[in-house]
């Protein structure tokens, strides 16, 4: 029963929460603009209207490459632990985290595949070059910060010897949280995040004056409301992923989503005040500094263990 | 069904079908089917008939030696793994190969390399496992050459690499014997047990070559690219998919069948370990191809490189000699065997329709074409990728948690790495081929013929069935083990259950259709969008340029310029300085001989010469 | 039980015979060789059972040994007698209509001669008469040689009359310094007090007879004539050269080395030459353009591994050798048969002008592929059973010097691959060349498939059953190695 | 928001949404862009009232055409506009659009660009200040309150004149007819 819940729960938490952390993010790039910027619900506007609105189709990929980003991003929610595991022995489901025995930190790695390839093979649809070229640079720089992005999951589930996020969430609330006890791969995380997100300094993915927001070229309507809910639901997955990964989650909820709070902010004024990058540039800072981090801290972990 | 049953119905096939060809076309291709289709039959009847009824003297005195036949769950598993492949790719045959010539000796080929490989998998002594790896090595070799021009040159370049590998594995093979006295797999196994572990290295290394060269492996795999994009596409499916694979058939036997799981792991000392160098070996399999693949524009040259990187998994799995690791070795050979295959059909079917175009620079948005291949394409570059749900993703997680836990990080990095790169390349491949603008000249282009739609949609109900349901090959990949002495994994249908961290492929299946189900009600909704030709596109407001309004060329050229220095294929380069410096020294020998009588008169009389002398200094009478 | 002496007299009479059937009728005399080569397998495989059982040993003019001239039909010679009856009959049966221009009697007549040589040299238990059957078989095939009468085929005569001449000094000295040293010719005889002299002397004997017959089995640097002979002479003679006669110079070495001499001391030495002989005739062969000049330089090579193989001293050493002559006979004769009618298809033995052939002349060109993977060594062929008893002979020995000389030797086998599987793609899967003479009148006679034809079939069921050559092996391999036993059986008592 | 606010939403949520999410394709033609940038960044900041500029015309409903229009222009324009997805509101910004401005007599500009186009409203002025944006703007909303700005229903009912006009201009337009052109009267009586 608890697990029926859970599976509705954690979705929907998700869902609220990267919508308003959206709108949350526009109106404090507003604030440091000197702007009073938008209300805060308005994303939930914009994306009512878009529902509302009669756009096109290039053909049932078209479409469906959107419901298979939405729905991956939904499956991968499922298989983060949001918080509220200080009971976490004996019983699993006290943590809010449906599936968490199947398979794990490696299947969330994976499942978060299906937002790029979904939004990618929509895109590619839609003949439209400038999709085109935005999926190649979302490609390159997947590649670019999955790198450091892997130095560091590995460098985290070898410290706590499990592949389990379930389990190291205990093990830090156990003993010392992952910015603590793996301090080097936290601040490559923390610099390869807004990669992750697509956010500036990375912004280059859907780079409006570029090429005209790139695979979203030719979305409109309900497409683009939908991958505007995926997008927020994408940016819960990752902040919640780091929360797990390297502040111990939270003993609730509450604690969780403060924690989250928290990361989310910092992560918003570097894309307040930075402007866009080259896609080479992108690869060669990724592949520079947090992979360089990374790997020092893999390696001490290796050594140490 | 005895083992013996099977391989006359192979080669008798094989027979058969070229003297049909002679016949009449029809006949040929019914019994090329018909034979092949056969062979499943049997094998699959022929499950679970294991043990002493099953092991057959079939030659009892060749050169003082007897030739056996044995099936037990190794041999059984990747027969039946053979068979399949191997008539999916025939029944491709049917129209890819319609109108081509020489038909009567490619369908007899096909069945013989096919009866080759049966005949490896099948024999119980080593003697005829080398006489079927001759027969099937040479049978490849001239299905190769099959399609002149360049498929020449690649055909030399792989015989040549074979005709070392399988003359080191006649050495070791030819050791063995002379050490025990026996050439019986079974028995060998109890009789090594005692030997020295130097002698076992030697065994090892000498089988080694043959298998690595077979299998691909760094540094020996430079003829597979080419062979590979030369070969025609349903051999190319088999070529990649099993051939290539009975090197991994052949590390299992001698590495766990006969040496054994205790001595393989106490092979050398500390980082000197045999199964980690080795492993070490498939961790860079997996990189540098993979990148390189990144590089290509030609679809099998592509796909060709992927087949080699995703062999360092299987070896990378399969070296490491946990019954996790090896387990997911052996299911990531069938596998790689069943998309691999399906990706090569599918370039096959494009190529088809296309008039032979395999430049991923010239083609695009066939998509709206030829839906059945486009989704073949995608499930198999799931496959590839692993994604969850399709079996590549199984398979990947149990090698990658074996790492892990193992406290290997840093080969796991590698294999996570070679993932993502084959993101970027399988994405091209897709993209390319059928997403973006349908260029003028495919308006008219039809969809895939039935005979090769049969066998891409069977391929993608595999891929996703063992992707879901795991339990069903892994069953019987726990028999193999269990004859090799591994620890049992507790397997349930749908994955692994070992407490946290383990594998439920059921729960993500239900979650992912459910979350599907509720994303599409979402979309009904909202208003409904409505259908509009792809030359109705944004385009600063201009008109759509037709043709010219497709970004394919130099997909990722940034990363391009980054890597492409670092990633020549300086192997080969050797290899190739290597033979044009020998080819120089031939010609010098040929030097010796002149054409003048005066010349050769002077060597017999300096031979003797030299002789006496010999004996002057040395006495050696 | 028919006298082995048979062999050699029949032959050598029906020889004779010829010129005067030749006057009854013109086309007689070409069947005659076909005759004689017939009653010749007849009668050896009608002996082989005999011969396994014991040496038979024929004593002419009813002296006994060491005073008697007399034949040696042991297992060994019998098995090579065979062999020779068996492709000198195929080969006749080829010539038949191969052979249209020229002097056809003597063609026949200096056919018959050589494999009586050949039978000689196998079946004589007399030194002196292993000269003179030699010189038999050498000067009738220099004749045959230069039997064309242009050009090329003439200067190639020449050459090899040179070299084998001095070749066959030399072994006629050896001869000397043996008959000066032990007064007896018979070489039981001279096996049974070989021992008692020293042994300088013997060596310098030894010498020049390892060198004069080396000369005639193409050892590296003796073979300088082998090239242009076999590639010149017409190829049913070339099938004969490669396939029998320079076999028949290797068991002379072989046998006066092991009976005669028992110098087992110097077969290191002679293992040496053999992997040497076997690398440069592979690498001289691999950059070949001339189809027939390449198969020479292929015998050159497995001339060097049969050799090899002889400087085991194993039993299985022994019996691969042994095996490893018959197949390569089989096999080279069919590859010169087969190309020769190629040859004359397209007009030329550039190999380039042979693509694409396996078209044109299909069963010819899937036989040359048979041939050719029974040399390379590819199962289920002939070619690697033999090859494969070599290795397992080598690893046996274990001892690390022969295996070194393996590891060496296999590089050559390589080198073989790759270039006749060269040849056959182009036989199959290369676009013949545009100028190609489309001449019909190149058709294949009946009697060219069937000597052909039959000959892939042998190397196929050999390669399949083993068995049937393998009994004989290990009776012939003792019959080399074991002195004591071949001196009682010839001296008697 | 008050209580009539929630009503409103409540009744009609896809209009409120309209209102209040205009996403603007800024046609950059003329001057006119030149006040653009200050109504969208700090000084004025359009995205209080939710507008913000899109990179396409897929993702906007808000089309304004801020300077003159010559024919070629016209051709990108009408392209633009039909490739909008309904509702979308049109402004003409600028005398220029309105009636020819300063090039009332240039033989290469148009003159009334609501023969070729549907256009909800007009902002004079040469050139109109930011001010002026946001009343229109207002004007807009309480239009779309009274469901008075339907440009696009009226460019699907008289499609077959509009596409006249356009073809009078153009000799021929490489893209087929948006609409059915015969079937206007079911339209019209949708």
């Amino acid at each position: 029963m608890t697990g029926i819940i859970q599976i509705v729960l954690s979705p929907l938490i998700a869902f609220v929460v990267g919508v308003l952390f959206l709108g949350l993010a526009r109106k404090i790039i507003a604030r440091v603009h000197r702007r009073y910027g938008p209300p805060i619900y308005q994303p939930v506007i914009d994306v009512v209207r878009m529902m509302s609105q009669r756009s096109i189709s290039h053909g049932a990929l078209f479409e469906l490459g959107v419901v298979l980003a939405l729905a991956g991003s939904l499956v991968t929610v499922m298989l983060i632990p949001l918080g509220g595991t200080e009971a976490f022995q004996p019983f699993a489901h006290s943590v809010l985290c449906p599936l968490s025995s199947s398979g794990g930190l490696l299947v969330v790695m994976y499942l978060m595949l299906f937002g790029p390839l979904g939004l990618a093979l929509g895109a590619g649809a839609s003949a439209n070059p400038n999709a085109s070229i935005g999926v190649s640079r979302k490609m390159l720089l997947a590649l670019a910060y999955e790198v450091p992005f892997l130095l560091v999951i590995l460098a985290v589930m070898s410290q706590y010897g499990s592949i389990s996020l379930t389990e190291i969430v205990a093990r830090q609330q156990q003993a010392s949280w992952g910015v603590l006890s793996v301090p080097l791969s936290a601040v490559a995380a923390f610099l390869i995040l807004p990669a992750m997100l697509g956010i500036r300094p990375f912004d280059l993915v859907t780079a409006p004056q570029e090429i005209a927001s790139g695979p979203l070229a030719e979305y409109g309507g309900t497409c683009l409301a939908l991958i505007t809910v995926q997008k927020a639901i994408h940016l819960f997955v990752v902040i919640a992923l780091f929360v797990d990964l390297f502040l111990g989650g939270g003993v609730n909820l509450a604690t969780f989503l403060v924690k989250m709070l928290a990361v989310f902010l910092a992560v918003e004024m570097i894309n307040a005040v930075l402007p866009r990058v080259k896609i080479e540039d992108a690869i060669k800072f990724c592949w520079k500094w947090p992979t360089a981090l990374a790997f020092v801290q893999m390696t001490i972990t290796v050594l140490s263990k | 069904m005895s083992p013996q049953a099977i391989l006359i119905t192979a080669f008798a096939g094989a027979g058969l079908v070229f003297l049909a060809g002679k016949v009449h076309s029809h006949l040929r291709d019914f019994l090329a089917v018909l034979s092949s289709l056969a062979l499943v039959g049997l094998i699959a009847w022929s499950h679970g008939q294991y043990g002493p009824d099953n092991e057959i003297v079939y030659v009892p005195d060749f050169l003082g030696m007897e030739l056996a036949l044995r099936l037990n769950p190794l041999a059984w598993f990747f027969a039946i793994y053979i068979a399949i492949i191997n008539a999916a790719s025939v029944v491709f045959s049917l129209s890819y190969m319609k109108g081509k010539e020489k038909l009567g000796f490619y369908y007899s080929m096909m069945l013989l390399v096919n009866a080759g490989m049966l005949g490896i998998v099948l024999s119980g002594d080593f003697l005829s496992f080398y006489i079927f790896w001759e027969i099937m090595s040479w049978s490849t070799y001239l299905l190769i050459s099959y399609r002149r021009g360049p498929a020449l040159h690649a055909g030399m370049k792989y015989i040549i690499m074979s005709l070392v590998g399988s003359c080191a594995m006649l050495v070791g093979i030819l050791s063995l014997y002379a050490q025990f006295g026996t050439l019986q797999i079974a028995e060998l196994g109890e009789a090594i047990a005692g030997s020295s572990s130097g002698y076992v290295l030697f065994i090892l290394m000498a089988m080694g070559i043959a298998f690595g060269v077979k299998f691909a492996i760094l540094p020996l795999h430079t003829w597979m690219p080419d062979a590979h994009s030369e070969a025609v596409s349903p051999f190319s499916a088999v070529l990649s998919g099993v051939l290539v694979r009975m090197g991994m058939y052949g590390f299992l036997l001698v590495m766990y069948s006969i040496v054994g799981l205790k001595t393989i792991l106490n092979l050398g000392a500390g980082f000197f370990n045999f199964h980690y160098i080795l492993s070490w070996l498939g961790a860079i399999t997996i990189v540098i191809p993979t990148f390189i693949a990144l590089l290509q524009n030609d679809a099998k040259k592509l796909l060709a490189w992927h087949g080699i990187g995703q062999g360092g998994y299987m070896i990378l799995g399969m070296a490491f000699g946990t019954s996790l690791g090896v387990a997911g070795g052996i299911f990531h050979t069938i596998n790689h065997g069943s998309y691999i295959a399906l990706l090569f059909l599918v370039v096959g079917a494009v190529e088809y329709r296309t008039g032979g175009v395999r430049d991923l620079n010239r083609l695009g948005g066939l998509i709206q074409r030829m839906p059945v291949a486009f989704f073949g394409c995608l499930v198999g570059i799931m496959g590839l990728i692993g994604m969850p749900l399709t079996n590549g993703f199984v398979s990947k997680w149990f090698i990658y948690k074996t790492l892990i836990t193992e406290g290997h990080p840093f080969l796991a990095f590698m294999a996570f790495v070679g993932t993502w790169g084959t993101i970027l390349s399988v994405y091209k491949l897709l993209h390319n081929m059928f997403l973006g603008q349908l260029p003028e000249k495919y308006k008219e282009v039809r969809k895939a013929p039935i005979s090769m739609q049969i066998p891409i949609l069977f391929f993608c109900f595999v891929i996703f069935l063992f992707g879901v349901l795991p339990g069903i090959p892994l069953r019987a990949i726990q028999g193999i083990q269990d004859t090799m002495g591994f620890a049992p994994l507790q397997l349930t249908m749908w994955g692994l259950a070992s407490g946290a961290g383990a594998l439920n492929m059921l729960n993500i299946c239900f979650a992912i259709v459910i979350a599907f189900a509720v994303v599409l009600l979402l979309m009904r909704l909202g208003a409904k969008p409505r259908r509009v030709p792809q030359e109705d596109s944004y385009a600063a407001g201009s008109s759509v340029p037709a043709g010219k309004y497709h970004h394919s060329v130099e997909f990722y050229n940034p990363l391009y310029q980054m890597i492409s220095p670092y990633l020549k294929d300086r192997v080969d380069q050797f290899y190739y300085w290597a033979a044009d410096k020998a080819q120089g020294v031939f010609e010098l020998t040929r030097r010796i001989y002149t054409g003048y009588a005066g010349t050769y008169v002077l060597y017999i009389i300096s031979f003797l010469a030299l002789l006496i002398f010999l004996q002057l200094a040395w006495e050696i009478w | 039980m028919v006298s082995p002496i048979l062999l050699i007299a029949v032959p050598l009479g029906l020889a004779f015979a010829i010129p005067v059937l030749g006057l009854a009728s013109k086309r007689v005399p070409r069947y005659v060789p076909v005759i004689a080569m017939l009653f010749n397998l007849v009668v050896s495989v009608s002996l082989l059972p005999h011969a396994l059982k014991a040496p038979i040993v024929v004593r002419t003019a009813g002296w006994a040994p060491p005073y008697s001239i007399h034949l040696v039909a042991g297992p060994l010679g019998v098995l090579l007698s065979s062999l020779i009856a068996l492709i000198g009959l195929l080969v006749a049966v080829y010539g038949i209509d191969y052979i249209r221009e020229g002097a056809k009697v003597k063609y026949q007549i200096l056919y018959i001669l050589m494999l009586v040589g050949a039978t000689g040299v196998v079946l004589t238990g007399d030194i002196f008469n292993l000269f003179v059957f030699f010189e038999v078989l050498c000067i009738s095939s220099y004749a045959l040689v230069a039997y064309r009468g242009d050009s090329t085929g003439v200067e190639a005569g020449a050459k090899y009359l040179i070299q084998g001449a001095i070749g066959s000094g030399l072994v006629l000295i050896g001869i000397g310094l043996v008959y000066g040293t032990f007064g007896t010719l018979t070489m039981a005889d001279i096996a049974a007090n070989v021992s008692s002299v020293g042994s300088f002397r013997l060596f310098v004997s030894l010498a020049f007879l390892i060198t004069g017959f080396g000369v005639e089995a193409a050892i590296f640097p003796l073979n300088g004539w082998l090239p242009d002979a076999h590639s010149s002479a017409p190829s049913s003679i070339s099938a004969i050269l490669s396939g029998i006669a320079i076999k028949a110079g290797l068991y002379a070495i072989a046998r006066v080395v092991y009976t005669v001499y028992g110098a087992s001391s110097i077969l290191p030495f002679l293992a040496v030459l053999g992997i040497v002989t076997l690398l440069i005739g592979e690498m001289c062969a691999f950059g070949q353009e001339d189809i027939k000049r390449l198969l020479a330089f292929s015998s050159i090579g497995q001339m060097g591994l049969i050799l090899f193989a002889l400087a085991l001293a194993s039993a299985t050493g022994i019996s691969g050798a042994v095996f490893l002559i018959v197949s390569h006979g089989l096999a080279k004769a069919l590859l010169f048969l087969a190309s020769g009618y190629m040859i004359y298809r397209t007009g030329s033995r550039d190999i380039s002008s042979l693509n694409g052939i396996g078209k044109r002349m299909p069963i010819m060109s899937l036989c040359f592929t048979v041939g050719a993977f029974s040399l390379i060594g590819l199962p289920p062929f002939v070619g690697f059973a033999s090859k494969f008893t070599i290795v397992r002979a080598v690893l046996g020995t274990g001892s690390t010097f022969f295996i070194t000389l393996l590891a060496i030797g296999l590089i050559g086998t390589v080198i073989e691959g790759a270039y006749f599987l060269r040849i056959v793609q182009g036989f199959y899967f290369k676009p013949a060349p545009e100028d190609s003479p489309e001449q019909t009148e190149g058709k294949v006679p009946f009697s060219a498939l069937v000597p052909v034809g039959l000959l892939a079939v042998l190397i196929l069921t050999i390669g399949l059953f083993p068995g049937i050559v393998g009994r004989v092996l290990g009776p012939a391999a003792d019959d080399l190695l074991d002195r004591t036993a071949y001196v009682q059986h010839v001296m008697g008592d | 928001m008050d209580r009539n606010q929630i009503a409103k939403w409540l009744k009609s949520p896809a209009k409120m949404a309209n209102k209040y999410s205009l996403h603007a394709v800024y046609f950059c033609t003329g001057c006119g862009i030149i006040e653009i940038p200050p109504v969208i960044t700090t000084r004025w900041d359009a995205e209080r009232f939710g507008i913000i500029p899109v990179a396409t015309p897929r993702q906007g409903n808000l089309f304004m055409i801020t300077g003159y229009v010559s024919l070629k222009t016209l051709k990108a324009i009408i392209r633009t506009y039909e490739q909008m997805p309904d509702p979308k509101y049109t402004v003409g910004f600028g005398s220029c659009p309105i009636n020819g401005g300063m090039y009332w007599d240039s033989y290469n500009t148009i003159k009334h660009l609501d023969r070729y186009i549907p256009v909800d409203g007009w902002i004079a002025g040469c050139m109109p200040r930011p001010e002026a944006v946001f009343i229109a703007i207002t004007h807009l909303w309480t239009l779309i309150d009274k469901g008075k700005a339907d440009g696009y229903l009226r460019y699907q009912e008289n499609y077959a004149a509009y596409r006249r006009n356009q073809e009078m201009l153009f000799a021929e337009l490489e893209w087929p007819p948006l609409y059915p052109c015969d079937s206007i009267a079911e339209e019209a009586r949708k």
